[in-house]
Formats: C-alpha cells, structure tokens, sequence
C-alpha cells in the first residue's frame, strides 16, 4: 500500500532468509523460485525445514544435495519424466536428512489450520496407512459429532516461516499476481511472511481491474519481492517459460555422481551471482 | 502388434471403464489413462468432466492445488488413477520405496494424495504397465494407501482393478482379493501366474481381453490425438505415426 | 464443458429449487440474486433453510415476509443504513420462525468443512458467548494438541443442497465469473449444487485468459444459470448497478405494516411475472 | 461546536488510537472509524495497510469474505471496531437484541463476527455515538461477544476502550473496569455518570478531550474527504461543508 516498498537483488533476498528457517515451496507446476535457491545456496544457508505444497521437485533436490536441509516436510519429491531425484534419493538412503512424509490433502489442510490460527482441522481418509504411523505430528482423534466409534485424523497447523515462490509481476505496492494459484495465497496466508520473485514489475496497480484483482496477493502477506526474469528456470513457468529439457537432462547427468554434482553447483550456481 | 499399438488397446481398455463416469480426474504423468479419459469423452460426451493435473487446457480447477481433493471429498470425483512401485493382492500400495522406511531403497517419490484419495474416490482404477514379481508383490513394503479398511472406518472409494500390460483384473472388496478378468492378446494366463507376486482369483479358460473397437481405435487417431499432443507431447510421438501434416 | 448446457428461465430456476430445501445465500454486497428471490416467492416455496452466508439482508427479509422461511441461519440480517428490517424483526418477535444464530467466520467454516468432506472445522473465539449457549450445533471439545486445558469450539459441516447468488458472467459451457468474490466459490463447493443468474452470457470460454479464469467457478459446480440482467435489484452490485435508493425507501414504507408488504409483494413480486 | 466539529473532532481523537498499528480493519457502515483509520494513515502513514469492508477502493482482500477473520487470527490485524445495542460495564457487548433470546424485542441485526474477533484482535475499540443508560447498561441481555475471559481460554485480543459522543474510557483488563480518560469539551462527569449506566473508575478532576490538532483538521478536510466520500458519501456531506468545486 506503501510506494516505498522495496524491491530487492534476489541476493539481498537470500540474505534475509535466516538459517534454520521453515520455508513453504510449490510444487514445480506451480511457480518454483529457482532463482532464489540458487541464492540461498550460494550464502550457504543452513538447517533449513523445507515444507513442499504439497510436494516438491528440482527446488528441494538442489538443496538437499547443497546440504542446506535438516528437514524435508512433502508428499513426494519428485522430478517428473527425468526419473528419480539423485541427490534426494542418495539422502534417504544415507538418513542424512530428516523425512515427515505427508499426503498432499494433509499439507493443504495443515496450512489451511494455520491460515485459520486453529490448532488443526480433521481429515478423512489416511487411516491404516504407514503415512500415519510414521508422521510425527498427527493424531487419531473421535469424531465429536458421531454416536459411534468415528476415528478421524487431526492435522495440526504447519506455520512456515516464510513462503518462497515465483510469480509473473509485482506491482510498486508490493501486491503480487499469481492468476489461479490459490496453493500460493494459501502458502502466503499459512505463513509469517512471503518472498517472491517476478519476471516484471507493474508500474501501474493490480487492483485496477476487477480481472486482475481477482488473482492478486494483497502487500500485506508479502514481505520482499525481487526482480528475477525468468525466475524458474530451469523449471517450465505456466506463465510463460518452457522447461530447459536440455538442461535438466545435463542436471541428471552431472548429479549422478558427489563430483558431478559439486561442478554443476560451482558452474550453474556459485558462478551466477557474477551475472546478478 | 506394435508396442504403439499395444498402448492404444489400453487406452480404449479404460476408456469403456470411465462411461459411467461425470467427472475424471487424472494425476499428472499419466499418459494413457489421462488419453483414456480424452476419448471417452470424446466418444460418448460421458465423462462430461476431465481435468488433467498439471495440464492448462485440460485442467478446469481454480481453486489452488488443494481443489482436487476437496472436490473428492465432496463426491464430485467419480474416477482416478493411481499406480505404485508395489501393489500387493491386498490392493495396499506402496508409493514410498523399498526396504526399510525411512532409509527406503530405492526412495521413490513419495505418496502424493493417495493415502487420500484411495478413501474417496469410488472407482480407482489401478495402473502399472510393469507386471512383474518386482512391481507385484504378496506384501508392500510400505502402506501409502491401504486397499481395504475395516468396518467403522469412513471409506466411500477404494480399488476397481487393476490394469497392466499383461491382463485386467477386478478387485473384490469382500473377498479382498483380486480376480483375473482377462489376459491381453499378447499374453497368457500362465505367464500372468509367472509375473504376479500375489495370489488371485482366476478361470482356467479366462477370457481374451477384447480386440478395440476399431471406431474407438479410429477416433483415438482422429479427434483425440491433437488433444493428448498438447498434453503429453512425448508419448503421443511415440504412439501416434508421424504423418504429414494435412 | 459440454455445450448443451441448458440456461433456464428464471421462474424455471425457482421451480427446481424444493420445498424444504437449504439453500445458502451471499451477503448484500457479494452478489444477490434478487430475480431469484422474487421467484422463489411467485412460486409460493414453503420451508426454506435459509444459510446468510455469513449474513443477509433484503433477500431473507423478503423470504420471510412472505411465509417461505421456516429456518434462518446466519450471522445477521441486516439492510444497512435503512433500519431495521420490518419482516424480520416481527417473525423474530412473534417466534414464526426458527432462528440458528451464528458468528461470520463460524458460517465460513462449517461451509469450509463441508467443502473438505470432513465433520467439523474447531474454531477459536465465541466461548463464553451467548451465541455459543443458543447455538443447537456447535460442540466444545478439548485441543487434542494441547497438554493443558485447552476448550475449543467444533463447528460441524454445513452442507446447503443449493448455494444462489447472482453473478456477472457465465459462458455456455455452464462455467461463472464472479471475479474475487472467493465466499461464492466456497458456497459452491460446499453445497450439492449452485444455481446462479447473471447479467450476460459469454459466447466465448471464460478459460480463455488465465486472467479471467482466476475468477472463475468451473462448470462442474454449477447446476443451473439463469440470464437475469441487474439480477440483484434493488440491491447494488459489485460489478455494476448502483442500489435503487428510492426503491429501498419505498419498501421499508410499505413493508411497515402486514397489508402494505402484501401490496409491495403484489406490485413488485407476483406482477413481475408478467415482464419475465 | 456544530454536531459537524464533534464528528470531526471524534475522528482526530480515534486517528490518535491507531498511530502504533500497521494494518487497522473497519467493518462496513462505520463511517467515523473508517474515517479515522484514513486519517492516520494520510497524516502518519501508520497504520500502512487499511482495509475498509464494503468498499471496493479501500478494501484489499482477495480471498473472499473469510479473509478477514482469517487475517485476524493470523495475528495481521491490530485494531478493529466494534459498538452493539447495549455494552456493559464488563466490556460484553449484545449485538443480538433486547430482552429475552430468541425472541427478543427489539431484534437487532446479530452478532456478525464480534464473537471472533474481539477474541483475536489486540486492540479493539469500542464505538458508540449514543452515550445513555439505554445503551451502555449494568448488564447486557445477551452476551454477542464477552469483554474478558477466564484464566485458559485463547485470547489474544480484546477491549482497548469505548469512545461515545461524551467521553473516553479505557478498559482495564485486570479490573475488568472502564476507567473514564477523558471528558468530551462539549461535555461534564455529572452529564456522563447521570447517562452511564454501569459502574467505573474516574477521577473528580478528569480531564477534558483535547482539542484536536488544527494540523490533522486540515489533513482531514484537504486530503480524506475525498476518500471519505468514495466510501461513505452520506456521511461525507453532513460533516464537510459543501463548497463550490474548485
């Protein structure tokens, strides 16, 4: 609302995200910010609780192979076509890091909780399955408003610190268009705060037209914004970009191997922030 | 046949299962049951309601990436798919990995809205083109989604069948059993008994699974190819011919 | 996404709303379909379940005046500025109808829980009011996260068998715009089905622009449309007609005594047939 | 002083209240708070976000009608409005009506989303022109929302003070008391303790409103009006003179 929002280097952006942070991401359909997980791990962040909403992709298996993930909180990690997540698939099998697999409904439901500052919301389905036997935070509760015996799983709130994600503009208010992506309001919402990076910035604002309003973010729930063109890349944008299929077929590749891996990094990462 | 042509048979296969449908949904990744769902919409106007996951065009949801499984919570989803690196004859499936959890090996990607959707969906229809002792096993490693739950336990949805590249079997909710429907031209009833991990229910003379219906076949070619292209690009490549563009 | 979708008379509208049914309706200010109510009346509909989503104003007045309400559940009715509402303040003190008062965010979120299939949605706030005491459905049940004593409020599900409103835009596959007005959206799916009029009809798909399809309720939700150009009138609308000031005047003169809300519903409600 | 100069004065004296907030909501037909907020915001920038409901202009929620209680309880609202057709000396406040529920005489409109926010918002103000035994009363006759809580219920919000055309008290959550601040110019305690009709702590030589800043009177007529008429027009011309347009 203020014209003195600030807009940010995607490096400044990465600067203030504080180790040890829970950081809620899309899933990769949804508008990944890999520009700034590049920047995240070029400062070398730390300890990071990455929640995946309600899955994740090429976004948590960078940061997982950079060793910034204490905590990896989804339904899948997933890389779609390119076959299985070798950075995130070596983790597991070495118990580097430390897995709370969901179901997606149920990291909907955990920030809609949180979105509502409810403690939980109860969810059907789940029950019988190792998902719940092996999920930290969730409990079998009775259901208050059946007679008989109605087991029903509760959901507690997931408050992340900050959601990160890729949107296509920001206007100089600091209100974000994000079209039909309500997981990311919802993200935004659940959380303290949101960064996101755009590939343009509006001079004009999203509240104008009754069109565009209807798929703004309001400044309120939005922290930093920086200018990243292109921010998803190598990951496919639905407002706009294609996937760089070349470039994830070289990622494969190169992740296949610890040594492959610390290249790509010092090629495709530390080496960006010259361009930034 | 062909391996393209093979694909086809399974898409007209599960397209006569969807007609009874209104609403299809289908999971991002799923070429031929996201194909399935195309042409027998295209074929009969019935479902009159698919939405891809993951797709733009095909996909009609605006209410975020939780709609799907609310609008299966409400009733409003009549058919989906789900797959698995295992599937045990008590229809539970295993999303999650091998071994020992959590240090699984191999990790596979995890269990996505399964664990929710196996609940509320009526007909779930199991597809994994891999028959295998490998893919098809007496018991899952792990439980991304119980095939069956007991009495008192909410469950409005649960297994079908189960399609593979070898045969379609239907799944008996009281018996908790899977039953060998029929074996696909291209294979045998004694090489299913060979591939299966789990033990199932079956005819000594079970049926061939019919040949498509060459219209279907026909109208796969000609209205839904162009849609599955804007979809799947790379695997409509692989089962349709390349022609000439006319 | 079929093409045959059928767009119906308004009178045809009314006619497939049932007696008895549980209908869930908009505040004033998100879109009202008075051509709907005034249906709804011509048609002489008895036992209504009236759910104000989370209030409601001229359009339960009217529906209570005219002997169709048999249950009024919401937050409040109000007619803003001009007074209490004549109807409403007489049914409620002469007991003909049974009041479920509620607070707005309790409204919210039974429907919410109803759009997630599951029973109940716990709530913080409302204990110790007197809303809670007179409520016949809310339950206080115990934080099952909490160690201490931790009451909390369990809203069950609220499942309309119709959500009617009235909106901009629907195109001829059956799908609405109703721009930000997201409470319509969550009527929607909570409800069995949505019957909605509008002021014109798309002869292209509201899909067409990811602009425009954030602001979309999909076909699927959506059982009947009905085209009723300034539907909301005498109430404003957001996107467009300003309220009939005079016209509001004039029904809180009439609407004073029994004989002169029978002359209102005559001139205004029953006689209208004739221009439908 | 005109009825005009009072509002007017009323408006810099809640302007005041809101100085320390970031984000201040004011519900709909609530023309001298939504004023008020505007005022601040013009004259101190803070609060930076202000959201009037029923508004198009001054409203930014996108996510429907629930966001604001959402908002709420997400801890991103600090101030908020709320009157009722009786307040008590306990700070409970009955939107529902007079006499016995359900059938009370009057009805008033219903509670709304007092039952929640008063609960969740750090400082509620309490609003309320009409300063008379009829309105602010020992005891409410129906409790919409209560002004205080027992030791372990949730409640991150509450009573901050009541503003009536007379005076301004604040609320002492211990005491669970009013405590009269000030007397209105326009006013006197005998005028006040004659028309209150719950008990509460004052001092024989309270001290008189101060008279508002003629800086922020000067803010208010040459920079809010306009924004005050986009939202309350009716209520713009009775306050603001009516001057030829220049």
């Amino acid at each position: 609302m203020s014209a003195s929002f600030d807009i940010v280097s995607i490096d400044d952006l990465a600067k203030t995200i504080p180790d040890g942070a829970k950081i809620a991401i899309p899933a990769d359909y949804a508008g990944v910010s890999m520009a700034a997980t590049r920047a995240l791990i070029r400062r070398r962040a730390q300890g990071l609780h990455i929640v995946g909403v309600p899955t994740s992709g090429l976004q948590a298996e960078l940061l997982i192979g950079a060793g910034c993930v204490t905590t990896l909180e989804s339904s899948a990690l997933t890389l779609g076509e390119y076959g299985p997540a070798p950075r995130f698939t070596r983790a597991v099998r070495e118990g580097t890091i430390r897995l709370v697999d969901a179901t997606c409904p149920a990291i909907h439901a955990g920030l809609q909780a949180s979105q509502k500052g409810t403690p939980f919301i109860p969810l059907r389905g789940i029950l019988g399955s190792d998902v719940l036997k092996n999920h930290p935070d969730w409990k079998v509760i009775q259901n208050p408003f059946s007679d008989g015996d109605d087991p029903i799983v509760a959901i507690p709130a997931i408050r992340p610190d900050i959601a990160l994600f890729h949107a296509p503009l920001a206007d100089r208010d600091g209100n974000v268009w994000l079209g039909r992506k309500r997981e990311l309001v919802n993200m935004a919402h659940a959380s303290m705060t949101a960064f996101v990076t755009v590939d343009a910035i509006s001079e004009t604002s999203l509240f104008e037209t009754e069109e565009k309003a209807a798929g703004v973010l309001p400044a309120l729930y939005v922290g930093k914004v920086s200018l990243s063109p292109n921010g998803s890349w190598p990951l496919p944008f639905w407002n706009g970009a294609k996937g760089d299929d070349a470039h994830m077929r070289r990622y494969m590749e190169m992740a296949a191997s610890d040594a492959g891996f610390n290249d790509y990094l010092e090629r495709y990462v530390f080496s960006e922030s010259a361009m930034a | 046949m062909t391996v393209a042509d093979e694909k086809k048979a399974l898409i007209c296969l599960i397209a006569g299962l969807l007609r009874d449908c209104n609403h299809v949904a289908v999971g991002a990744a799923s070429p031929i049951p996201g194909a399935a769902a195309l042409l027998a919409k295209a074929a009969w106007g019935s479902p009159m309601h698919v939405n891809i996951l993951g797709s733009v065009a095909n996909n009609f949801f605006t209410g975020g990436g939780g709609e799907l499984f609310d609008c299966a919570a409400q009733g409003r989803i009549d058919a989906f798919f789900l797959g698995g690196g295992q599937i045990d004859g008590s229809a539970n499936i295993n999303l999650m990995g091998r071994g020992d959890y959590p240090k699984s090996n191999p990790r596979w990607p995890g269990t996505f809205g399964s664990a929710y959707l196996y609940f509320l969906i009526p007909k779930v229809i199991l597809f994994r083109e891999e028959h295998s002792r490998r893919t098809l096993v007496e018991k899952v490693d792990f439980i991304s989604a119980p095939g069956t739950s007991e009495e008192g336990i909410y469950r409005k949805g649960g297994p079908f069948g189960l399609i593979t590249s070898k045969g379609y079997f239907r799944f008996d909710k009281n018996r908790k059993r899977f039953n060998l429907v029929s074996v696909h031209a291209t294979n045998s009833l004694e090489d299913i008994l060979d591939n299966t991990g789990f033990a199932f229910d079956y005819l000594e003379n079970v049926p061939v699974t019919p040949d498509p219906d060459p219209q279907l076949l026909d109208l796969l070619d000609r209205q839904v190819k162009a849609k599955i292209a804007e979809v799947y690009p790379n695997f409509s490549n692989t089962i349709f011919t390349v022609t000439s563009p006319d």
